[in-house]
């Protein structure tokens, strides 16, 4: 059995890992991929929440029951909005590049100041 | 047997409705042989928006019926109190008058794709979904219905290198920050063990918010503040403004931003004003700040609103920070009279712009008193507006806003002292819109070219617009009257919000059944 | 202990998968790194007793999503990225602000001041497809539906922006 | 009470001509411009006669009547109200008077020029402000007048406007008043605060109300406001410090100089004094004051008429003199006397100013001396007249001149306020004063007439302001008609001449002293107006230190009659002194004055430019306040640091404005840079705040 | 009912032109003829107004506007009732005044020219303070637009300036309206209630100074008060003709109106508190703006600055909170709105001859022009404060109310306030004589015509005017003088004048009956008072 912090930090590590892929990385594509990292981190704290809330349940104070498997639904939906918008944004991506001719995100700065 | 009752349905009829009209136009455009106009389209999804707002007003009429319909529906999904309704009229009405400014633009830019127009509709009903959506997987859900479709609307004019930059910027620092959102909202339910607001918010009000929940909150904030443009957020609005066609600019700059707001509201008005109190003080004084003075030495007119909507959205902060009832209301008032002038003035943009966006720096406005009287005096009234002088929306607006930081009981001198930088910005601010009123009228024309002649439809919207501006005004009590109805109703979930600002523990949430 | 060495591997082969994502020079480089991140996220999804979760992992991001991606950087072949020094901003401003980030929430889960303790938690019989179905197509209907505009807007755009002018 | 004397349509009826012809006068022609003009003004002199005569004699003077309010606020309230006593009757009638016969006067003098309609507006406009000053019920209504005639003097001096030098001499004039006008004015503040109103008749005006105060030793209020009222009389008046404006003044018409800045407006300050000596008799430093000025601003002016060779500047000099005497007469309290010397000074001097209008015209408007002479026989009338009008001023007895200096002299001698030594002063000056007369006389008439003498130092001569040597350039004779040589004057011209060679003679009979043998009858005239204020104080001094009564009268020189004989004797024979010198350096030795001059050339030239006064004001006031203005005030206050400031403010801002457009680097990667600063910024805050709880 | 009359129909005629073709000559007409109207309408009120009523305010209309909150509340009193008839009179003057010398974009012209004359009259009428900032804000574009539009080179430079200026100084004052506002019980923006409120809401004085000041910052920088002036000059010297007009004529009263009814009016404590350093601005105003008119080499920067100096005396009056002093001042406002007004217009007809302010390209005019020069003459002589003109009763009562005020210092003040009486003199006669006198030196300028029956029919009321106002204060005084006093409650205990009894009291008891309608009451009070101690 593993603690709940491991998970966390984890995740926390991935989503840091993933901001600077966001940073660093000059590709768009790459960028975009680091975007994906940092959801999955967050996906993967979502499930550990649902798990720990699974063993410990409680009441709120309006006599519902959480939910915890709602951690799981949340990580379902996050995927499918992660597969639209990767539809998207690689068509944008495709649509830069072909004005652009360039997937070097530092050369797409015509708009400034 | 079905869980699911007709109310339900009712809930969500405009956005039925849109949807509907959406998918008529989607499989209509097909059918238009290729290179033709899509007025036609166009005038469909117009239908559609206007059907919308009659479908509210069907649900407003149930909401007079029976009281139980204010209460959440779907299993605790949605919520359609007058507060979601007061957005749920707003919206479709921005996105009629940017349909009904978009017609001629299109042509103008000879796009001629359907699609646009159901984008526009799709849109708008992820919109007007977050507006009354108090379970954070449907408010992310909607949020990136409407973000994503205003992705792709930003890229529309997909020949250009400028469009498609701002199409990117916007795509990709946008996911950026909905993944801090998505964060935040792990951790909230990490924090609460679950994702519904009203149960989140019993949560934190009743056992004492740990780090977590406060964590979560920021991540969240710092999300939502991406969508609303608001210090340090802000930075990705003017060059995509700058980039994208006039009209969606028209529309992303109000609606989406005031569907965040509400969400913004929905969200943080579930946790401790006293947590972030400082936060949004410090985020309103940049934004205004940052806003007013960046758009002082704009030479370009897209640019320039960009940066004013910046600052707006700085005032509209400050009235979260009243934290009150006043504050609520004063903050939902201000949404609805940013959109009144914010897209009339950006349809006399599109309008002036024509073909290619050529014409999109100040200079090209000289002497436009001459060229074209009515876009200047409609224009002048939007410029009025967003100075905030008297008789026209955007003083009331202001107007509400500092009342309600005036009126806060704790805080007193730090909601004054914003009230003063508040002030003051709106002082600076009218230099910069006033050189648009000054290089129209006391500015002899540069390019004797004569402007394209203002179609009816864009008299149509113009004319709307303005008279909204006006309207407002001069005579709000309706509107008023209904975003206080709103606040009222976004009470039950704030419960905490007359007494807004109080470190003391407020009494636990009525749960919302 | 298996528990804990099977998370600690796999832990590390995420880590080192993102890492791998950061350093890599070329594009194709960096999706397969990303693959591995996911896949061995999977595997630790199952170690928190998510089947239903780790498989659409494997099935919707390694499968779907990656594939587009592979396919996109194909489409435009670009080939690994030249080091422009375009934004300073992004070393001086945005490296202290991920690392204050991360900083901020490691501490704070460590601290586990989060409410929530030094608890350990693994792999439970909850979680299963047909109890998540039961929310999925209940409580979580509307979502559900909704997603469908979402779907159709992304269709739509793709078509909108992919296909060529005329 | 009496029947109503309707004082108001005294003033009023040469408003009307005024307005008639100002606003018609363009369309109409000269005769019928004058015939208005004349007309009103008679009607006034005949109406103001009747009014005096209605009251005459012992009639229940003074006579109020007061029309409707002209300014009430809160607790004060000013009527147009009229007032007529002893004192404002002498003044009325001299003033309607001597104005007639001056208009008369004018439809000759004035025949020729342009713009004859306007002058004849602004002579009536004058003859109202001066008859309002004079009849005013209160202070306010006087300062009407007074103010009005400022700006009637101000247009009729400047009535040649083409001439730059005129229009300055105008604006001077008004200015230098206004100076004076302001002192009047902290006045009567003085008076409305202490006393609550301005008014001067009636059982609660100033004048009764005055007289429960006692006599101040010190410097109370009512020094103060004595010495306010004083300021603004040596302004109209043109005494020392502020008679600058009068010799500037003569750029003005003839006719204009013998009834503005003879006869009438400049006495008005004489008048207004008088009419407050009740005030002025509480407050003896004030008196003394007044003394010392006036005995200054007499010899003072005397010495510099002794070098002017412009006929007019004599004359303008001589008037200051002559004022100052009427103030050196008020100072000593002696007011009857004060009156006395105005009338008869408002005769002769008129008198004087006429004649040598009638000379400028006569040689086609050349004015300096030294281009005259021997013109006793071109024109004899005019020579006779002006010499009457000489041995008048000189103060020959039984000239009128004579019986009014000596009046004063005596008065001066005794008063506690004068003494002997201001005594000696007056009596020099009066001998000055017969000198430059009498120059002027045998420059003028007397030797062989040289139209086109060099004069070697014109330039010198020349004033700041006004170049009277050029006076004549524009001044419309020339162009009017071509002159065959030196010619009399009209007869039009001519009887007002006569009339007041009459009055010059006569004038001073009805103040013959009682060692004389008359008995004064202008002093019981004036007597009750002088005794009236001034109860309280009398009865004051009588306990003071010494037992003179405070207002000078001359039954209390009556006795010793030996004094009297003494006093008036040496100031005849320093008057026939003044003549002697005058003959032996003008007639009998010319060369003399040369060589005088060559000797004490320092003094000379000193003199000869009126001790550099105008050059100091100029220097001292008006230069320092224009480069001020300009320098510091306008360029550097105004633009420099206000403007400055408001533009710099401008500028920085826009300037940070695009500093912070440079964080709009436009590159994604550092927008997600700010967007991850800020979210760690408020996580990290959220967190310490977390944690703080 | 008939304040609504007045205030609006100039902006419905302002429509109404908007919606007419773009016949110049039509447009002209009927501007003149909707201003003609106006005037007549407002001409209903000195007829009407009741001089022996309590009420503070008369012909009040108040009704809800926005919400139970705001309220539409209009009423007049004497001193609005005569500002706003002095707009209403000086409209159709500028409209004539603008007959030929605007030809280019008529309709705008008029259009703007009616709308802020609705503004100008709203701001004096207004009782409800939300109203009355919309109505002083509404101004603002108006008149820039004026500028901006149909003024001369720097325009645009000056257009900005003025808005910028009044827009940042106004905001202090919306923030203190609205702290008010949020501290009134009574929950709504009723100007009276908000006196109440500071009369008895227990406000800490400092809360309260900083109230006064944000109202005060506002008004002084309208005034304009030295040393936030600077827009003025320029705004003039840019401005056209009509323009000058209403903002010296008009728009500075605002400042003055403000700063009586809303500083002195609802802050009486702090008023006096800061009385000495406003009445230091005033003086310095008075002299500064004297000294500096003296040496402008242009016609109307001169006329601009003696602006600055006039006003000065308008505050001193005010902020000698005395009776008399305030009474003073409400007439210099009056006085200034003509004499200054017909000075820009008469400089304006100069400008139409010759397209130049320069005082170096005229002088000599006299003798071409010459009616011309009586009207300037006569313009001057009011303006000088001349005994007989209107000029004379406003700066006499300011002084002498100043010289008696208790306020510290003020009999100082007054003094030099005094010496203003010489250098107004100064540089007025100086201009007259710039232009009118001396040789001719430009040979066109002999051939210049003199001004035409227009321009005549445009000067004569307000030279009229100018005469009768210097001769009978009284009849504007009776109704002036309640409503100082209404507006400043202690204001004759900060009088250090002697009451006593003035002999024309008991000549013509009729007309003084008439005159002091309730001042006589505690006059004779007083008196009786004073008699008692005597």
């Amino acid at each position: 059995m593993v603690p709940l912090s491991w998970y966390l930090i984890l995740s926390a590590v991935l989503f840091s890992l993933g901001v600077f892929g966001f940073l660093l990385k000059r590709n768009i594509i790459t960028i975009f991929m680091s975007i994906e990292l940092m959801l999955n981190a967050v996906n993967l704290s979502f499930v550990a929440f649902a798990n720990y809330w699974n063993m410990h349940p409680r009441v709120l104070a309006d006599g519902q029951a959480i939910v915890p498997l709602s951690g799981h639904v949340f990580v379902f939906f996050v995927m499918v909005v992660a597969a639209a918008e990767a539809a998207v944004g690689l068509a944008i991506i495709i649509s830069v590049f072909r004005t652009r001719e360039t997937l070097n995100v530092d050369r797409v700065n015509l708009l400034k100041l | 047997m079905n869980p699911i009752h007709t109310v339900d349905y009712i809930r969500i009829l405009p956005e039925l409705v849109l949807t509907a009209f959406g998918i008529i136009v989607m499989m209509a455009d097909p059918l238009l042989k290729p290179g033709a106009s899509r007025k036609g389209l166009g005038l469909i999804s117009l239908v559609g928006t206007v059907a919308a707002i009659a479908a509210v007003f069907c649900q407003i009429a149930w909401m007079h019926r029976d009281a139980t319909f204010s209460q959440p529906g779907w299993f605790g999904m949605v919520r359609v109190d007058s507060f979601a309704i007061f957005f749920h009229l707003l919206i479709p009405a921005i996105a009629g008058v940017c349909i009904l400014a978009s017609l001629e633009y299109l042509d103008a830019q000879n796009i001629q794709s359907g699609e646009y127009y159901a984008l526009i509709l799709f849109g708008t009903v992820g919109m007007v979904l977050m507006s009354s959506a108090i379970e954070l997987v449907l408010i992310f859900i909607a949020l990136e219905i409407s973000s994503i479709s205003t992705y792709i609307l930003a890229c529309y004019r997909r020949r250009t290198a400028s469009s498609t930059e701002s199409a990117i910027k916007y795509f990709l620092l946008g996911s950026f920050a909905t993944a801090f959102f998505l964060y935040g909202v792990a951790l909230m339910f990490g924090a609460t063990g679950s994702t519904s607001i009203p149960a989140i918010k019993a949560a934190l009000t009743n056992d004492h918010p740990g780090l977590l929940a406060v964590a979560a909150t920021a991540l969240m904030i710092v999300g939502l503040g991406f969508k609303v443009a608001s210090a340090p957020f802000h930075i990705w609005t003017p060059d995509v403004y700058e980039g994208a066609p006039a009209p969606i600019v028209a529309l992303m700059s109000t609606g989406p931003k005031a569907a965040a707001f509400a969400v913004l509201l929905r969200v943080l008005f579930a946790t401790q004003p006293t947590d972030w109190f400082w936060l949004i003080w410090v985020s309103a004084a940049l934004s205004m700040t940052l806003g007013n003075f960046g758009a002082l030495m704009q030479n370009n007119v897209k640019r320039l609103l960009a940066y004013s909507s910046i600052a707006h959205a700085g005032y509209l902060l400050v009235a979260f920070a009243a934290a009150n009832e006043t504050g609520l209301s004063a903050a939902i008032f201000y949404t609805a009279a940013y959109a009144a002038m914010n897209v009339g003035a950006f349809a006399v943009v599109s309008h002036v712009a024509a073909g290619g966006e050529r014409y999109v720096s100040i200079d090209d406005y000289a002497g436009m008193g001459r060229r074209s009287p009515l876009l200047a005096f409609t224009l002048t009234i939007f410029m009025l507006s967003l100075i905030g002088i008297p008789a026209t929306v955007g003083f009331l607006g202001k107007f509400y806003v500092f009342r309600a930081a005036l009126s806060v009981s704790a805080h007193p001198n730090a909601m004054v002292g914003l009230t003063v930088i508040g002030l003051v910005n709106s002082a600076v601010a009218s230099y910069y819109y006033l050189r648009l009123i000054v290089v129209m009228y006391m500015r002899e024309p540069v390019s004797t070219e004569p402007l394209p002649p203002v179609s009816g439809s864009m008299r149509l919207a113009l004319v709307l617009a303005a008279i909204a501006t006006i309207y407002l005004g001069v005579i709000p009590h309706r509107v008023a009257n209904s975003s206080e109805a709103g606040a009222r109703d976004l009470e039950p979930i704030v419960n905490s919000a007359p007494t807004a600002v109080t470190v003391t523990i407020p009494a636990p949430a009525t749960p919302a059944k | 202990m298996v528990h804990q060495i099977l998370f600690i591997v796999f832990g590390l082969i995420c880590v080192a998968g993102a890492v791998n994502l950061l350093i890599q020079k070329h594009p194709i480089n960096s999706a397969l790194s990303l693959v591995v991140v996911m896949a061995s996220l999977a595997l630790i999804y199952l170690l928190l007793g998510a089947e239903f979760v780790a498989a659409i992992q494997i099935i919707v991001y390694a499968g779907a999503i990656m594939v587009l991606f592979v396919f996109v950087i194909m489409l435009l072949n670009a080939g690994s990225e030249e080091h422009t020094t375009g934004s300073r901003m992004a070393l001086m401003v945005g490296v202290p602000g991920i690392i204050i980030l991360g900083g901020t929430v490691a501490w704070m889960l460590v601290r586990g001041s989060a409410g929530l303790g030094g608890v350990t938690i693994g792999a439970t019989d909850f979680g299963e497809t047909h109890q998540i179905a039961r929310l999925l197509f209940k409580d979580f209907l509307l979502p559900f539906e909704v997603t469908s505009v979402l779907i159709l807007i992304a269709i739509m755009g793709a078509v909108v922006l992919g296909k060529r002018e005329g | 009470m009496t029947k109503n004397l309707n004082l108001w349509v005294i003033p009023l009826l040469p408003l009307a001509g005024a307005a008639i012809n100002g606003l018609l006068g363009r369309r109409f022609k000269n005769s019928m411009v004058s015939a208005v003009a004349l007309l009103f003004t008679a009607l006034s002199f005949g109406w103001a006669a009747w009014a005096v005569y209605s009251l005459w004699p012992g009639g229940p003077a003074p006579y109020i009547e007061t029309l409707f309010p002209w300014i009430t606020a809160g607790k004060f309230s000013a009527p147009f109200g009229f007032y007529l006593d002893q004192l404002s009757m002498i003044m009325v009638l001299v003033v309607t008077g001597v104005g007639f016969l001056i208009h008369i006067y004018s439809v000759g003098y004035m025949a020729h020029e342009g713009g004859y309609y306007r002058f004849f507006a602004y002579l009536n406009l004058f003859m109202f402000f001066m008859l309002t000053l004079v009849l005013a019920n209160n202070y306010l209504l006087m300062f009407v007048g007074w103010e009005g005639v400022g700006l009637a003097s101000y247009l009729l001096i400047g009535f040649f406007f083409l001439k730059d030098s005129a229009a300055n001499a105008g604006k001077k004039a008004f200015i230098v008043n206004r100076i004076g006008d302001f002192a009047f004015l902290i006045g009567m503040f003085l008076i409305i605060q202490h006393i609550g109103t301005l008014n001067f008749g009636g059982e609660t005006g100033v004048f009764a109300q005055i007289s429960h105060y006692s006599k101040e030793a010190g410097w109370g209020w009512i020094t103060i406001t004595a010495l306010c009222l004083m300021f603004g009389a040596t302004g109209k008046s043109a005494q020392i410090p502020l008679y600058v404006w009068l010799p500037d003044a003569m750029e003005g018409p003839t006719p204009v100089s013998a009834l503005i800045h003879a006869a009438t407006m400049v006495t008005a300050g004489i008048y207004m004094i008088a009419r407050s000596h009740a005030i002025f008799n509480l407050a003896p430093h004030a008196l003394e004051i007044v003394a010392i000025i006036g005995c200054l601003t007499a010899i003072f002016a005397a010495t510099m008429g002794l070098t002017q060779t412009d006929i007019k500047r004599v004359l303008a000099y001589s008037t200051v003199s002559q004022l100052g005497y009427m103030f050196l007469a008020c100072g000593a309290a002696a007011y009857a006397a004060g009156i006395f010397h105005l009338m008869t000074h408002a005769f002769f001097k008129a008198l004087l100013f006429l004649g040598a209008g009638s000379v400028i015209h006569a040689v086609g408007g050349e004015q300096d001396m030294r281009r005259m002479g021997g013109l006793r026989n071109k024109i004899p009338v005019t020579f006779w007249v002006m010499t009457i009008a000489t041995i008048a001023i000189a103060g020959f007895p039984p000239f009128a001149g004579f019986f009014s200096k000596d009046e004063i002299l005596g008065a001066v001698f005794h008063s506690p306020y004068g003494g002997p030594v201001i005594w000696a002063v007056g009596v020099i000056t009066a001998g000055l004063t017969s000198f430059y007369m009498f120059r002027l006389w045998f420059m003028t008439f007397f030797g062989e007439y040289k139209p086109d003498a060099e004069l070697g130092d014109s330039q010198a001569i020349a004033p700041v302001h006004a170049a009277p040597v050029h006076a004549a350039d524009s001044h419309g004779h020339d162009d009017g008609q071509v002159h065959g040589g030196v010619h009399e004057s009209p007869w039009i011209m001519l009887a007002p001449l006569v009339i007041l060679a009459a009055l010059s003679v006569v004038g001073g009979w009805v103040g013959i002293p009682k060692f004389m043998g008359g008995h004064n009858e202008i002093e019981h005239f004036l007597a009750p107006v002088m005794e009236s204020g001034t109860a309280g104080a009398s009865e004051v001094a009588a306990s003071a230190e010494h037992d003179r009564p405070a207002t000078y009268t001359g039954e209390s020189a009556a006795e010793n009659s030996g004094e009297e004989w003494l006093l008036a004797g040496t100031s005849v024979l320093a008057a026939a002194l003044g003549l002697f010198f005058a003959w032996l350096l003008y007639y009998k030795r010319r060369e003399l004055p040369n060589r005088i001059t060559a000797k004490m050339h320092g003094i000379y030239t000193m003199v000869l430019h009126k001790y550099y006064v105008d050059e100091g004001y100029g220097a001292i006031f008006v230069k320092p306040l224009l480069s001020l203005s300009t320098l510091v005030l306008w360029k550097g206050v105004d633009q420099g640091v206000i403007d400055g400031l408001v533009n710099g403010a401008g500028t920085a801002s826009s300037g940070v404005g695009d500093e912070l457009r440079r964080m709009q680097s436009g590159n994604i990667r550092s927008y997600a840079a700010w967007v991850a600063i800020g979210g760690a910024a408020v996580v990290a805050y959220m967190v310490w705040l977390g944690v703080s709880r | 009912m008939i304040l609504t009359l007045v205030t609006f129909v100039p902006a419905v005629g302002a429509l109404g032109l908007m919606l007419m073709p773009r016949n110049d000559r039509a447009l002209r007409w009927a501007a003149l003829i909707i201003s003609l109207l106006t005037f007549a309408l407002s001409l209903y009120l000195p007829l009407h107004f009741d001089h022996s009523s309590a009420q503070p305010f008369q012909f009040e209309q108040n009704v809800n506007w926005i919400g139970q909150t705001i309220h539409y509340h209009l009423g007049a009193d004497g001193i609005s009732m005569w500002l706003v008839l002095l707009t209403t009179l000086l409209v159709p003057v500028s409209v004539l005044v603008s007959w030929k010398s605007i030809h280019d974009r008529v309709k705008e012209f008029f259009v703007l020219l009616l709308l802020l004359e609705m503004a100008m009259i709203g701001v004096f009428l207004a009782l409800d303070m939300f109203l009355f900032y919309v109505f002083w804000e509404a101004t603002l574009i108006p008149m820039a637009l004026l500028i901006g539009m149909y003024g001369h080179d720097r325009r645009i430079y000056a257009a900005v300036k003025f808005f910028l200026y009044t827009m940042v100084a106004s905001v202090f004052m919306l923030a203190a309206i609205i702290w008010l506002y949020t501290h009134n019980p009574a929950h709504n923006f009723e100007y009276l209630a908000f006196r109440d409120v500071i009369a008895h809401g227990g406000f800490s004085s400092g809360a309260l100074q900083w109230l006064f000041l944000g109202f005060f910052i506002a008004f002084a920088v309208k005034v304009p008060l030295f040393p936030l002036h600077t827009w003025l000059p320029d705004a003039h010297v840019e401005a056209p003709t009509a323009g000058s007009v209403l903002l010296a004529g008009v728009l500075l009263k605002m400042g003055t109106y403000g700063l009586l009814r809303f500083c002195v009016g609802m802050f009486p404590d702090q008023s006096a508190y800061n009385s000495t350093w406003i009445n230091i601005l005033a003086v310095i105003g008075i002299i500064y703006g004297a000294l500096v008119a003296l040496v402008q080499p242009n016609l109307k920067k001169l006329i601009a600055y003696s602006s600055v100096s006039h006003l000065g005396f308008v505050v001193l009056g005010i902020f000698s909170l005395t009776t008399i002093g305030t009474d003073g001042a409400v007439y210099q406002m009056l006085n200034h709105g003509i004499s200054t007004g017909t000075l820009f217009m008469v400089a304006g007809m100069l400008y139409e001859r010759k397209h130049t302010y320069d005082f170096r390209e005229y002088g000599g005019l006299a003798t071409p022009m010459p009616v011309y020069a009586t009207f300037f003459l006569l313009a001057v002589l009011s303006s000088v404060g001349l005994p007989l003109m209107n000029g004379f009763v406003g700066e006499f009562l300011v002084l002498s109310g100043t010289f008696q005020s208790t306020m510290p210092h003020s009999m100082l003040f007054a003094i030099l306030g005094t010496s203003g009486v010489i250098w107004g003199a100064c540089y007025l006669l100086w201009m007259y004589q710039k232009v009118f006198f001396g040789p001719i030196h430009h040979a066109e300028n002999k051939s210049l015509r003199d001004i035409d029956g227009r321009e005549r029919l445009s000067l004569v009321p307000l030279v009229v005017l100018a005469l009768v106002m210097g001769v009978a204060s009284p009849y504007w005084m009776r109704s002036i003088e309640p409503a100082v006093v209404s507006t400043i409650p202690h204001a004759s205990a900060n009088a250090r004048i002697l009451p006593v009894g003035n002999d024309n009291m008991q000549h013509s008891a009729g007309a003084q009956a008439v005159v002091l309608s309730n001042a006589t009451a505690e006059n004779q009070k007083a008196k009786d008072s004073a008699g008692g101690q005597k």
